[in-house]
Parts: C-alpha cells; structure tokens; sequence
C-alpha cells in the first residue's frame, strides 16, 4: 500500500508533537534526519512497560524479571528480523556512535592485548578507509583507532556534490585495508553507498566492513546478512523510536573475535579479584542495566514501520526528495548539493543560499514554523570541501506531507530578498 | 502457597535434591565439563565413560537450586547403561517437555524420574535449571565425537 | 517532614505498577535496588517533553531544538545541584557502568598517547585499589586497566559478614596508588563507606579517588563536592529515574585532563581528515545524540526525591533496614550478612537460608507475590568470600511499608520447612 | 514573516553584515584570537594593538551569520580608541543586554549601534552569535593581561 496523502494525514494523528503551532504558525517539522518524533504507539509500548513489567532482565527470579526478560529478548528478535540479522548478533549501546566506538574501541584492546585473531588485528602500515563525506561518527573513532594501532587513516575524496564514487573506492582498497567504514545513506548529501559492491571488493581483500545505517534503517529495507556487512550501527531515535537506544549489529563471525568495549555486571560468567571470563555475544557487549524499556520502545517503532511497510517509506520519501530538489533547484541563487536528480538519494535536500548564512535561512524558516537543519551536520570535512561553513536540510519522514515541503520552498524563495541579496 | 509451588517443587525432585544420586567425580572418563547458569550461579561438573557407544561411568558435582541438583540426580539414574543415541533421544525429550510452557507431560518410558520436571516448565525462568545436567552431559557427548576431553566452556547464557 | 505509613501510602499511588498482583497476590516490590520504579510524574515528564519539545539539542536553530537545549541543560544543572557539583562537572551516559568504563578507558587512552599529565599516568609497579566488596561494574574496568597500562590491582579484604575496614583500607594506600575506587554504599551488604577519610589518605599520597555512588545517590544526601572525590557514578534508574541514562561525575580538574572515551558528533570544535579538536567538558564526554528525555526524566525524579526530602528518605529506609534484619536473623538458620545491627546501612538486607539455595528462596516468595534478588548480585568475590553462590537480598525504596518487610519476613520463615530442611 | 524577524534583524544590523567595518588583519598587533561558535561553525579571528592601556588597534575576519558579522562590524566602530577598562565596562553591558530575554533595551551611551541587537535577546539560539566578537576581544584583553600573544583556544560552547 502507497503512502499517499490519506494515510500520511491519518499518520500524523499519531504525533502529538506535529499538531503544535510554532510561532504562531502550524509546525512543520523537516528535521528528521536529525532526531525523529515518536507516534503514540511507542509511546505507549514503552509506558505500559514501565507499568507493568519493568524489573531487571536476566537477574532476578522473581515474575516481573522474567516478564521483563521475555519482552527484551523479544525486542531483540524484532529489530533483529528487521535488519536481516540473527538475534544473537544485535546488540545495544547508548546510540549509533557508541555503537561505531565500541568497535573501535574493542579493535584497539585486542590489539594492545595481542594475541588477537590475525583479521581483527591491525599495524602500522595497515590501512582504514573511510569516505570524505562521514559523519563524524565514522570519522573521529577511526582517527583514534588509526593513532592507537599505527595503522593509517585514507579516505575516498568528494567531488563538488559532496557525493564519492564506487571507482575510487575500489583503486583505494588494496591489500593494505584491513577495515572499510562508510555511510549506507550521507546525512547530508542523501547519496546512497553500493554496500554490496563494496563489501565485495573489501573483503576479497581480507579487510572488515563497518557500515553507519543511521540514515538507512529508518528510511528503507535494510538486510544486513543480504548486504555481508561484518558490522553495522543505527540509533532508536532516529526511526521513530526512543533516544538512550542504539543497536550494533556484529556479524556472529565478528562478534566472536571481539573482545568487550566495556565491562561490568551481567556480561561475565565468572569473576575473580584476579581474572574475568566473558559471556558470548550479544551479552558480551551489554555491561551493565541495559535500556529495556527503549528497546520495548524500539521494537514497538519496528512494528510500526513494518505496518506502514518500508518500500512505502522509501517511495514516499524519494517523491519528497525530488520535489525539493527540483522545488529548490529552480530558485535564483540557491545550490542544492548530493546526487544528481535521478540518481537514487533518501528524503532530504541540504543546500546553498546564495549570499545568505544558513544560520539567517533557518531563522527565517523557523518564524515560520519550519523546523529544518543548519551548519555543518557533524561533516566538516564535508563542507570544508563544498567551500562553505554550513547547509540548510530538509529531511522529511513518514510524516512529511508536499504541501508542507512546498511551503519550505516557498519560505526559501523570500530569503534572499529579505536579506538584501541581488539576483 | 504450597499449592501454587507444588507443581514445580513434585516431593520426587525435593527427595533427589538431598540424595543426589551419581554425585562424585569418576577417575577414569572419557568426557568432562564444566557448565555454569551465569544469572543464578548453578554450577556442575560431569564427567562421564563411554565404552562401545555405552554409558559406562558417570559422576558429577555440583552446587546451585534444588531444580538444578536433583536434575543431575535424576539423570544418574537414567544415563548409565544407555546407548548413546537413546541417551540423546532422552535429552531432546527432556528439553522439548521443558519448553511446553505447562503442556507437555512427558513420556514416561523415555524420561522416568524426570517427568516430575514437567511442572518446571510453568515457570520459564526455571527451565534453565533444570537443563543445566542435561546440557552439560550432551556436551559431553559432542566432546567425544569431537575427541576432546578438555572442561568445556563456560556456559554463556 | 519524616515519611510515615501515612505518606508513604500517598506516595505508592504515583507508582501504577505496584498496584498490579502478581501470583494473585498483590505485588510486593523489594528489589529496587536491582532497579527502581518510576512514579507517574517522571513518566509524564518524559512524555510532556516528547509531545512538545522533542529534537536534537545543542544543533538545530529551530524554535523546537532551542526549547530542548534549554530543557536538557537545566536537567544537567537539576542533577548537579542534587549531587553537589556543578553543572559542567555532570556528563551523561548509557548506566553506571559506562561511566565507570568512560573512566577506565579514558585513562588507558591517556596513557597509550603519552604526554598525559602525571596524576592520570599509570606504570607498571603503580597501583589501583578497590575493595573484594566491589560490584564488577567497579572492579572487571579496573582488571582492564590495570592489563592496559601494567599497573598492578590491589584490593581490600571483606571480613565473614562481607565488609572490610578503614584501618585495611588506609594500610593498602601507598606511594603506589594511583587510584583508589569503591563502593559509596555496598549493592550486597548495604555498608557504607567512610568516603571523606578515604579521600584524604588517597589525595595524600596523589591517588584520584572514583566513587560508585549507585546505591548511595539514590537512598541519601550525597555531596561530591563536600566528599572530595574525584569521579562518581550512579544510574537514572535505580532512582525513580529512566534507563538507558547513567551520570558521570568529574571534578573540574579531573574533567579537564581525560580525554574523551567515545568520540564523534556534538563534542567535537574542528574536525579535519587527519586531527580534531575536542570540547571541553562535559560536551567532551558526550558524543552523539544524548538521552534527552531521559535527562529531563531524570530531572523530574530529583524533584520528587527532593519533594520527599533526602533525609527523610534515609530515615525511612534506615528503619525498613532495622526491621529486616532484626525479623531475619531471629529466625532460625537465617544468616543476614553485612554491618552488625545499630552500625549505618542502606535499606537493604542480603541473608544466606542455611539448607535452602538462594534461588528456591526466591521462589517461594515470588508465588507469594514477593519480588526479591537472588543471586551473587553482580559481586561474585564477595560471594566467594561467604562461602556461597548466591545470597536472597530484599531492598527498599520510598514506597515500602513495614507491612510488606513483615510480609517478607514470615514468607522466608516458612521456607526451610517447606524444603523440609531440619533446625 | 518580516513581522516576527525584523526585531532580531534591524536594518542597522543588516547593514553592518554588509559593511563589515574593520574587516582585516592587522600586521602590528599585542593581541590575537580565534574563536568558533562549534554549534553553527560561526567563526572569527581577531587582532589587537594596545598602546598606553588604549586600543590603537582593531581587525578581524570571519565566517557566519548575520548576526555575528554584524556584530563584530559594531564593535569596529566601539572598541578603538577606548581605554581597555572602559572597553571591559562595555563587554559587559552587552552581555547583560544579550542575556535579558528581550526585556533590556541597552545603553545607547554606551553601546552605540549595538544597542541594535536588543532583539536578539529574545532569540536564546543566537545569543551566542552576537557575543562571539565581543568574547573574541575580551579573550585578547586576557592575552594581554596574561602577556601572551599566540592564539586562542577554540571556543567551547
Ligand atoms: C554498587 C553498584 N555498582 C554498579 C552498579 C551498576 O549499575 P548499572 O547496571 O546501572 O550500570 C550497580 C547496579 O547494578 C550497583 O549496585
Ligand atoms: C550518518 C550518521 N551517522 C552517525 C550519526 C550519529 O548518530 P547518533 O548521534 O544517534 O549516535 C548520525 C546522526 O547524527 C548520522 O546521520
């Protein structure tokens, strides 16, 4: 079932948040990509939850632990069977980039403990390749991991889009590249990565793929087994689900290799002043009281995309995409930057005023009641290489109705004649 | 209270939880293992024989509930003698009757004294006590077809 | 204004999920020290926010995102000042134990990169001290440290009831010691640790002096800045609080020195392909999207902690504790562990059944709708140490009466006959 | 639209953005700073000269919005040739406008064109862009108080 104006407008009902004015005007919120809002029934699961089963899992005998136990490992299963994952290969962490740093972080210890299996270890002269358009979080781990191991850091360059091309990605990966980290979908370009192109070129080189899912899980079918991906990383707040919540997805293979970012309580089997012993994965990755009810919350998101139904919500969002694209493209003096229109790109459009700081665009949308993006959006390298400090964005969701990205285009259409700017 | 514990504390499994029967470690074995239910801290190590694909020797000790302990009783009793096919048979007829959630009843040919377990697997959080002999010995088994005879790994969930 | 029966009976009407049976009698919740409840007022908090404010802090410049920052830092200020630091002394995390590992980690990083500063260098022949008491959450973090950096882990021995002294304490800190880390209260024994002494030998001799402060912030007045420590850890959700949000205190100083265990997004101030450059704290220590509504949940339960008053909280909780261990031990073949009765205790009572293992114990309160922990508690050397696997801990919280301590009490006494075990 | 907005963006202020009075460096200067707003990435490096406790000279170049352009075009006009006490006096009495939620309406006498900006109080988000040249200038007072002369830390917050 399409998603047309119907059931986006019997959608909204769902999002209290959506129906507040904003000064003065009806909020129009085109900031997904940044946070999402969450529609009642997840809410509502989390809630009922709190009230009803919350305990600790895996711990106590008594009947609320094993009710809450039951309803944790069967968030497990369900944002598992979402992404095409094994349950035993998801695990959870505060979000997305604990998710990428516990990664990096458990890479450095297996090699500073030695020892380590010989394709999680890394050296001087070993390389990670990453691209020039990361968000930071697929950035900054990668320079510590590089600084801790002696390996080098490279990266695919962008051409004046802001988009990298599948070419140099392949004459970048040599025998050299141990891991290759990239982005599925830019949260600022909206270019979509080929995963499996890559991840076939990285591993006929023996190197590790590591994929940022931030912004593709919430926004189409993703199936990490389908992809080879060996590790993966997206945020509950993100798809409609709670913050405090992300998922690490470590394929069963990597998720044995790799020893524990962090320790702590319920991921041990034994303990001595002197020695610890580790569970397996998942639990080997969740020190500590985990967030049960977001990952309640979370599942409870899962079902409501998946009723929705995720070709629906690419669809609905590449229509929005092209209408502001081509929307925002036709305007004097105004850049959208990403791929090319035609070319596959999810539901957001971040682009140049002319003239304008984006700063003074968002200002000017934001007395209007539209909510967008504006700065660099964690991708300074990124925007050093477009030649400006900061982008507007407009990320839509589900939720996001044409009229409301009409009246987007239309409030960007007034800003350079606000600000004095010539044609 | 008794009446709600009853069905899961049967005087069968509270009688094998002080005899403990089979309990002691044999000398001379082909297999041993170490299994460990990490959320409550049930332990046992099990070392068994095997001699022309029978069940010759058996000996555990343990510590951990009364679920735990007077599983590995049970299981002294049936074990020995047995081929080790049937024996796995057995394992896998004990482990779907503890997944029946309150269903099954169990086939008292193939389960014996183990049939009093039935009333265990109302209570889910239970279940991996009970299991914790039956999974150490099949575990076991494995090490013997894979021709180790080193202590198994730590159980992880 | 103390809490008697009156007000208590008041209180338990905020918590919905107490008004449930469990086994067809009503539930009887006294594992708040495993994890605490959430009155309604938190969860409304959280809600209000999510329906009305919701979006990422600290990035956008829409009306939305301004409301949020806004209510996200006084959430930080709420905290601070209930602890007795100052805000930017406050960081977020997953839990406790993140908060512990953010430490850990941050000084094995410190270390591996050179150059750190002398008080957070560690060597070999250098020493941490933590105590046999300890939850793995404060002790496995510290075994990494100690392999990390080649530093040796010293610990202070518990006595037959599971405590341990200030004389063996004080004895233990040498030249040697860099860092000393235990318990504020004890998760097992309830004994509180006499924090400002230890604080004094520690800083003596220049060792850094962590807290984990779980089961101290959320049953008593607790003054990181009057204490002297420091860093400190305690979770939202042992303290009418959320999951999925932990609380790491680090003294200016202190904060100033570690570098960030995770990076990425929002902490950053310049980032290049090859460097970056990192904020200041508490920004530092918080990369990516935050748990926002989560910190203003945790926010909302400060209030109402505060509402109740702190010390009237200990009071109360002083008493239960009093009562539980008088009921106990009279009882024939119950051992209760910890400080000997009239010496401070937290809330909290953990006791041996001789003849019936923890776990049978557990159960046959839970059929009497009885919640209770059993287990080792996270503190497998401590339970080494008293000759047992497992112990049953019952603990309190604000909306526990004495009916139900009593109700608690009769229901173990009949346990030892019921598995027919002779006195 | 233009309602809503004109209060922050006042026709002075517009103009300033566009003017950008005292844009450049400076060759001979006491004091230098860079500062960057890590939430927008508005930035601003700024040079010094002061001769008898008196500016003699003031550049700066930068990158941002409006408002901070603007803002650091004002304090061109301000900051020269005032005593540095009497320029502190000044810093302050801006911070103390741009933190009065849109009830302060500013010291003409003192702040001069700035006193344009005492409508973005009433926009928290941009407070800190008007405040980036005028935290830029009293981190160069500071260098100068300190005797040093590299450039500053990147802002903070
Ligand atoms: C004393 C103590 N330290 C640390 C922890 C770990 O807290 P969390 O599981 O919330 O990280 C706990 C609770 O489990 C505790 O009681
Ligand atoms: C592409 C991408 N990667 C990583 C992140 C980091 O996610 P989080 O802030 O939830 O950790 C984001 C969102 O901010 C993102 O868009």
């Amino acid at each position: 079932m399409p998603l047309d104006e119907t059931r986006v407008h019997e959608l909204r009902r769902d999002f209290a948040i959506l129906s507040q004015e904003v000064n003065g005007h009806p909020l129009v919120y085109l900031d997904s990509g940044a946070t999402a809002q969450r529609p009642a029934p997840v809410l509502d699961a989390e809630r009922a939850f709190l009230e009803q089963h919350n305990a600790a899992v895996h711990r106590g005998a008594h009947t609320l632990a094993g009710l809450a136990t039951d309803d944790y490992e069967q968030a497990r299963e369900t944002v598992a069977r979402f992404v095409g994952a094994d349950a035993d290969e998801i695990s959870w962490t505060l979000n997305a980039t604990d998710a990428i740093n516990s990664v990096s972080i458990a890479l450095a210890k297996a090699n500073a403990a030695g020892g380590a299996e010989e394709r999680i270890r890394l050296a001087a002269g070993d390389e990670i390749l990453i691209t020039e358009a990361e968000h930071h979080a697929n950035l900054v781990p990668w320079q510590e991991l590089a600084a801790a191991t002696g390996a080098t850091l490279r990266w695919v360059e962008v051409d004046d889009d802001g988009c990298w091309s599948l070419d140099d990605m392949r004459a970048l990966i040599t025998e050299r590249t141990r891991i290759v980290a990239f982005a599925h979908v830019s949260n600022v370009t909206g270019q979509v990565a080929p995963v499996a192109e890559i991840v076939e070129a990285a591993h006929a080189g023996g190197a590790l793929v590591v994929l940022d899912a931030c912004q593709s899980v919430p926004h189409r079918a993703v199936d990490f087994h389908a992809l080879g991906v060996d590790a993966a990383a997206f945020s509950g707040h993100k798809m409609l689900g709670p913050n405090g919540i992300g998922v690490l997805y470590l394929a069963r293979d990597l998720g044995r290799a790799l020893p524990p970012a962090r320790t702590g309580g319920s991921m041990i089997t034994t303990v001595t002043m002197e020695h610890t012993e580790y569970m397996e994965a998942p639990t080997r990755f969740e020190a500590g009281t985990q967030p049960v009810p977001q990952a309640v919350g979370l599942a409870a998101a899962v079902d409501y995309l998946e009723a929705i139904g995720m070709d629906a919500v690419e669809q609905h969002e590449r229509e929005l995409a092209e209408r502001m694209v081509a929307g925002l493209s036709a305007l004097e003096g105004i850049r959208v930057v990403g791929p090319a229109a035609g070319v596959d790109r999810s539901g957001l459009a971040s682009f140049i005023v002319d003239g304008v700081h984006a700063h003074d665009v968002g200002q000017v949308l934001d007395v209007q009641g539209i909510a967008v993006r504006v700065g660099h959006h964690c991708a300074q390298p990124l925007h050093r290489r477009l030649g400006v400090a900061a982008t507007t964005r407009a990320s839509a969701y589900v939720h996001t109705t044409e009229a409301e990205v009409d009246q987007m285009i239309e409030a960007v259409a007034g800003v350079r004649a606000y600000f004095g700017v010539q044609s | 209270m008794s009446g709600a514990l009853d069905g899961l504390y049967q005087q069968l499994i509270l009688e094998h939880a002080k005899r403990r029967d089979g309990e002691g470690l044999i000398d001379d074995f082909d297999a041993e293992r170490f299994d460990r239910n990490p959320t409550c801290g049930d332990e046992i190590r099990m070392r068994i024989k095997v001699e022309d694909g029978i069940i010759t020797g058996f000996g555990w000790e343990g510590d951990g509930c009364s679920i735990s302990q007077a599983s590995a009783s049970v299981l002294a009793g049936i074990a020995p003698g047995l081929m080790r096919d049937d024996l796995e048979t057995r394992i896998d007829a004990f482990r779907t009757l503890m997944r029946s959630r309150g269903t099954g009843e169990g086939d008292e040919e193939l389960l014996e004294d183990a049939v009093a377990f039935a009333g265990v697997s109302k209570f889910p959080m239970r279940v991996k006590c009970a299991m914790l002999s039956w999974t150490a010995l099949e575990g076991c088994l494995q090490q013997i077809d894979a021709g180790q005879t080193d202590a198994g790994q730590p159980d992880a969930q």
